[in-house]
């Protein structure tokens, strides 16, 4: 689904590119890089495209938090990532209204990380306990924090094994 | 004539203790029975433990019931919710009167013996709702509004199912009842009326399917959610007391009483019989009990009334023509 | 969670169910805003069985972490077990001896049945019926025997290893399960004359609930919810993992997406992998049960996720390494979190006894969803 | 309602419930499958992973735990402690200590498998029961001699 041409180019409008991956080494087909401008556009672009959200969560690296979303679908092979990096303000909108599955995935990242999601409609804690709002459990300490580069893949090593291997599902798409 | 009056009087005192503690030591046989019918359904062995195959269970269980602290919630309105178990359990009592358990064997044969039963029988409905209102729990509410609504509806077709029988013996009396059917048991007369009477008595009794006052799935325990020790065993009392004097109406009103292929029991055999036949049909509510899921509730309203009452009413007419002709 | 002043008519009210109540299976606690006995609004309360998996598995090496991945969904813990196998073994590139592969579909499948034997008694339990959970019960512990005797323990697994199993499966054991799959064959039978013909069943779960494959798609519902309204989704057909791709199975769907449905599939899923097992233990290859692995499990960075079909859903799991052999950030996405969130959308005007029936056909497992 | 569909509905809903007094009684007669736990016991599988306990070498009638303490570092949540020492004139250590503190075991066995002399194994006991925390961190040297 996601190599068709015109949803390529409704990713275009949005100043969007998506780029293929290994799935045997990654486990999804294809990643995007988002930012919080074009996250609610994509999203409902992604509804549009009848994918539906797998999970949303975070990662802490530095220098910024990034938010990762994935879609999937549930009539063809198709996994795609997309991933989203905090800026310094550290403002990122809700897609809940959209994906309503989002608003309990957004509402734990504020209890693990403290990520607050502009226009959501309930950021109470959901699985820690109330008056927990400043624990953030799933922030790294500054001696455990990575950077960006430690955590992602090697490009080289990628690109390489990309050609190698296509991924299965190419021709259902 | 003194004599007599004190005669009279000794009789129902010793009759008013005998059926209170019938009240008790039924409770223990259906107790013990609906676990142990329970258990073999699912294929378990139920009570082991206390006497052989348990048989001393359901004492040792009351003695336990009987010093367990009566708790009241912190909020309750204390004078409903003592009264409460203690008001659910008289009406259960007072039908055992009139029931004939054998031509002798019955403590006072009324005229309106059928009418004194439903007129005493319905209060139970005060005390549930009682217990529902006092606990000063939702849950307690819900269960005691499930039941008010459900016991009224189906007290309808209920006692048109019964008014069938009446036509055809023209009295009321418990007697004169059971006198009627020496020749054929009125199940076989009345069938469509034995069939709404024993639905209904399953909703009466709030039997499962019809056990939505304690729905514990949903209503945790409907209205005796907050009784504990003897509230929580009064109420216990009273169901299974009911179930006795619901199954006792059907024995009387459509098997045929204490008719039965004499037993070598001589005088007792009519009221062995009489049991034989009220157990079976208690057995038979146990045996429901383990085999259904519950209904809900506007569906067990809509059953009372698009099939129940409308048979119920069509079933009186045939026999008022019938009757008649 | 809303505040117990902030009723919005004077003749509602707030009632608590849970976190101790008999059918929220655990300790979910659903805060109801009722009018009468009808729900205005449904409000789920989580974490009461909160654990923090996922900072778990950031202090442990990658492998240390495989016993906690069985507490998670504690009914069916095989697939857990498989996602994380799998992940790690995705991510190391590590290879899996085929003989492996096969006793792992073939004991997730078994657990897949056991916890859907679990639901069914549960459901009914919830729908007021004590007897079939005593039945399912029955043919549950036949499994949970069989899985007793290859894994050592009965409920929280912890069978699989990276790069295979930790014991390999033996004759007997393909014995037992033949018989199994032969003795639960007849018992479907007494199900279907004792709960699925039943009038009363049919009248409380037909048309109660009604999940669309929109709404599915909305709140990322998968599993026999997404089954039930018509979506022929699963993991193990969209996006074969291990060797499923190598067994015939059909995916069974509903029509309505209502309880029924759910109920349906899932009663028909459990054929399915009876299926899938019979055709695992023909084809069972010879061979080692354990793969060859480094000493030392070394993740490479960069991030990596796989998916299974859990026994209530799509199980993903997305880690990000760093080049040590400790994660970096484990995200564990579990299905029942996903279908639980359908919740108030779903039962906004409900019967009270209408939610029992709804949540019991979601299939809920607590302690997954709080991780 | 239509007419047809009001008698039909209520001829086969009475016949489902038929056949479903008919499942529970053809139980009701069939024999019981459960036990009587305490009185009647099944017999364990001996694959059974209960709580670790070091082994006796059949041959040598000792344990060859070597003190490598793999097993301690094996284990995900460090509920092993290992401790031996070298005697003099011996060339291996002794063990010493071998403590496990079951209360937070999770029975994974990644220990028994990672033990390169097999010292260790899975004991038998399923039924442990006790009023304290303390009761549950086993000295196993102890209860390898207890076992004789």
């Amino acid at each position: 689904m996601h190599r068709t041409e015109s949803f390529a180019q409704s990713l275009r409008k949005l100043s969007l590119e998506l780029q293929e991956v290994d799935f045997a080494q990654r486990g999804y087909h294809a990643e995007i890089l988002l930012t919080a401008d074009t996250l609610r556009d994509f999203a409902r672009l992604m509804l549009e495209a009848e994918y539906f959200l797998v999970f949303m969560s975070a990662v802490h690296m530095s220098p910024a938090i990034e938010l990762v979303y994935q879609f999937a679908q549930f009539n063809s092979q198709s996994r795609i990532l997309g991933r989203l990096f905090l800026d310094a303000d550290g403002v990122v909108p809700t897609i809940s209204d959209i994906f309503q599955g989002s608003n309990w995935h957004e509402r734990e990242v504020k209890d693990f990380f403290g990520i607050v999601f502009q226009d959501h409609p309930n950021l109470e804690p959901l699985i820690l306990p109330e008056g927990s709002e400043d624990l953030k459990p799933l922030l790294k300490e500054e001696d455990k924090l990575k950077s960006c580069q430690e955590v992602s893949w090697q490009p080289a090593e990628a690109e390489g094994e990309n050609e190698a291997a296509e991924p299965s599902g190419s021709e259902k798409s | 004539m003194e004599t007599a009056v004190l005669y009279e009087l000794l009789r129902m005192l010793i009759s008013v203790v005998l059926v209170v503690a019938f009240v008790f030591i039924n409770a223990l046989i259906m107790g013990y029975l609906e676990r142990k019918i329970s258990a073999h359904i699912q294929r378990r062995p139920g009570l082991m433990e206390v006497g052989p195959h348990g048989i001393l269970q359901l004492v040792i269980d009351g003695l336990k019931l009987i010093g367990k602290q009566l708790i009241v919630p912190k909020d309750a309105d204390r004078t409903l919710f003592r009264a409460a178990p203690l008001l659910s359990f008289a009406p259960v009592v007072l039908p055992l009167i009139v029931i004939p358990f054998s031509p002798k064997l019955q403590v006072r044969d009324f005229d309106v013996g059928l009418i004194f039963i439903l007129a005493i029988s319905s209060l139970n409905v005060l005390a549930i709702l009682m217990a529902g209102w006092g606990s000063n729990n939702k849950y307690s509410l819900f269960g005691a509004m499930r039941s008010v609504a459900q016991n009224i509806s189906y007290e309808i077709p209920m006692l048109l199912s019964l008014l069938a029988v009446i036509l055809m013996t023209n009295t009321f009396s418990m007697q004169g009842i059971v006198q009627a059917q020496g020749k054929i048991w009125f199940f076989l007369v009345q069938p469509v009326a034995f069939l709404i009477y024993i639905v209904a008595s399953f909703a009466e009794t709030n039997r499962a399917p019809f056990d939505l006052p304690e729905a514990e799935s949903e209503l945790t325990a409907g209205y005796h959610t907050e009784y504990s020790g003897m509230g929580f065993s009064l109420f216990m009392l009273a169901e299974y007391a009911n179930m006795f004097v619901v199954c006792s109406i059907a024995t009387v009103l459509f098997l045929g009483g204490w008719h039965g292929i004499p037993l070598p029991f001589g005088a007792y055999s009519g009221a062995i019989w009489f049991f034989i036949k009220a157990y079976g049909l208690m057995v038979f509510m146990i045996w429901v009990r383990w085999t259904y899921p519950r209904t809900r509730f506007d569906q067990l309203m809509n059953f009372c009334w698009k099939y129940m009452i409308p048979f119920a009413l069509v079933n009186l007419l045939v026999t008022a023509v019938l009757v008649k002709l | 969670m809303p505040e117990l002043t902030k009723i919005s008519q004077p003749h509602r009210f707030f009632l608590n169910m849970g976190p101790q109540h008999p059918s929220t299976h655990g300790v979910l606690r659903v805060l109801l805003e009722m009018d009468g006995e009808y729900i205005i609004e449904p409000q789920p309360v989580l974490g009461y069985g909160h654990r923090m998996q996922e900072k778990l598995a950031e202090c442990r090496t990658c492998t240390a972490f495989m016993p906690n991945t069985a507490r998670m969904d504690y009914a069916a813990a095989l697939p857990y077990n498989h996602g994380y196998a799998a992940l790690i073994e995705r991510m190391a590139g590590i290879e899996v001896p085929p003989r492996a592969e096969y006793i792992r579909v073939i004991t997730s499948e078994l657990n897949r049945i056991a916890s859907h034997l679990l639901w069914f008694g549960a459901l009914l339990l919830d729908l007021g019926a004590f007897t079939p959970i005593l039945y399912s019960f029955d043919d549950r512990e036949q499994i949970l025997d069989i899985l007793e005797d290859i894994t050592g323990s009965r409920l929280t697994y912890c069978y699989f290893r990276v790069g295979g199993v930790s014991k390999d499966i033996d004759d007997k054991f393909v014995e037992r399960t033949r018989a199994f799959i032969k003795r639960l064959r007849q018992r479907f039978d007494i199900f279907e004359k004792l709960v699925t013909g039943n009038v009363i069943f049919i009248n409380r779960v037909k048309g109660v609930g009604i999940i669309d494959a929109d709404m599915c798609r909305r709140y990322g519902a998968t599993g026999p919810v997404a089954r039930g309204s018509g979506i022929p989704y699963d993991v193990r057909k969209n996006q074969p993992y291990s060797v499923y791709s190598e067994f015939d199975f059909d995916i069974p769907v509903g029509e309505n997406g209502d309880s029924l449905d759910r109920y349906m599939v899932r009663m028909r899923e459990m054929e399915q992998s009876l299926r899938i097992i019979e055709q695992a233990l023909d084809k069972l290859p010879e061979g080692p049960y354990r793969g060859k692995i480094p000493k030392k499990i070394k993740l490479p960075a960069g991030d990596c996720c796989f998916s299974v079909e859990a026994a209530r859903g799509e199980l993903t799991y997305y880690l990000v390494g760093d080049g040590s052999d400790v994660p970096y950030r484990l995200k564990i996405r579990v299905p029942s979190y996903s279908n639980l969130s359908v919740l108030p959308e779903l039962c906004r005007g409900m019967l009270l006894s209408d939610l029992v029936a709804a949540m019991g056909s979601l299939d809920l497992v607590i302690p997954e969803i709080d991780r | 309602m239509k007419n047809s569909g009001y008698f039909r509905e209520l001829y086969v809903g009475g016949k489902s419930l038929i056949i479903g007094l008919g499942v529970t009684l053809k139980a009701f007669v069939q024999p019981i499958v459960t036990v009587q736990y305490p009185r009647e016991k099944l017999e364990i599988t001996p694959n059974y992973r209960g709580h670790i306990e070091l082994v006796r070498d059949p041959e040598t009638g000792e344990c060859p735990c070597i003190v490598c303490g793999m097993c301690a570092r094996a284990c995900p949540s460090d509920c092993i402690t290992v401790a031996g020492e070298k005697k003099e004139g011996e060339k291996k250590k002794t063990l010493t200590k071998f403590q496990l503190d079951f209360t937070k075991c999770s029975l994974c066995g990644t220990c028994v498998e990672t033990c390169p002399k097999g010292a260790i194994n899975y004991s038998q006991d399923y039924n442990i029961a006790g009023f304290t925390r303390e009761e549950f961190h086993y000295d196993l040297i102890k209860r390898l001699e207890e076992k004789g």
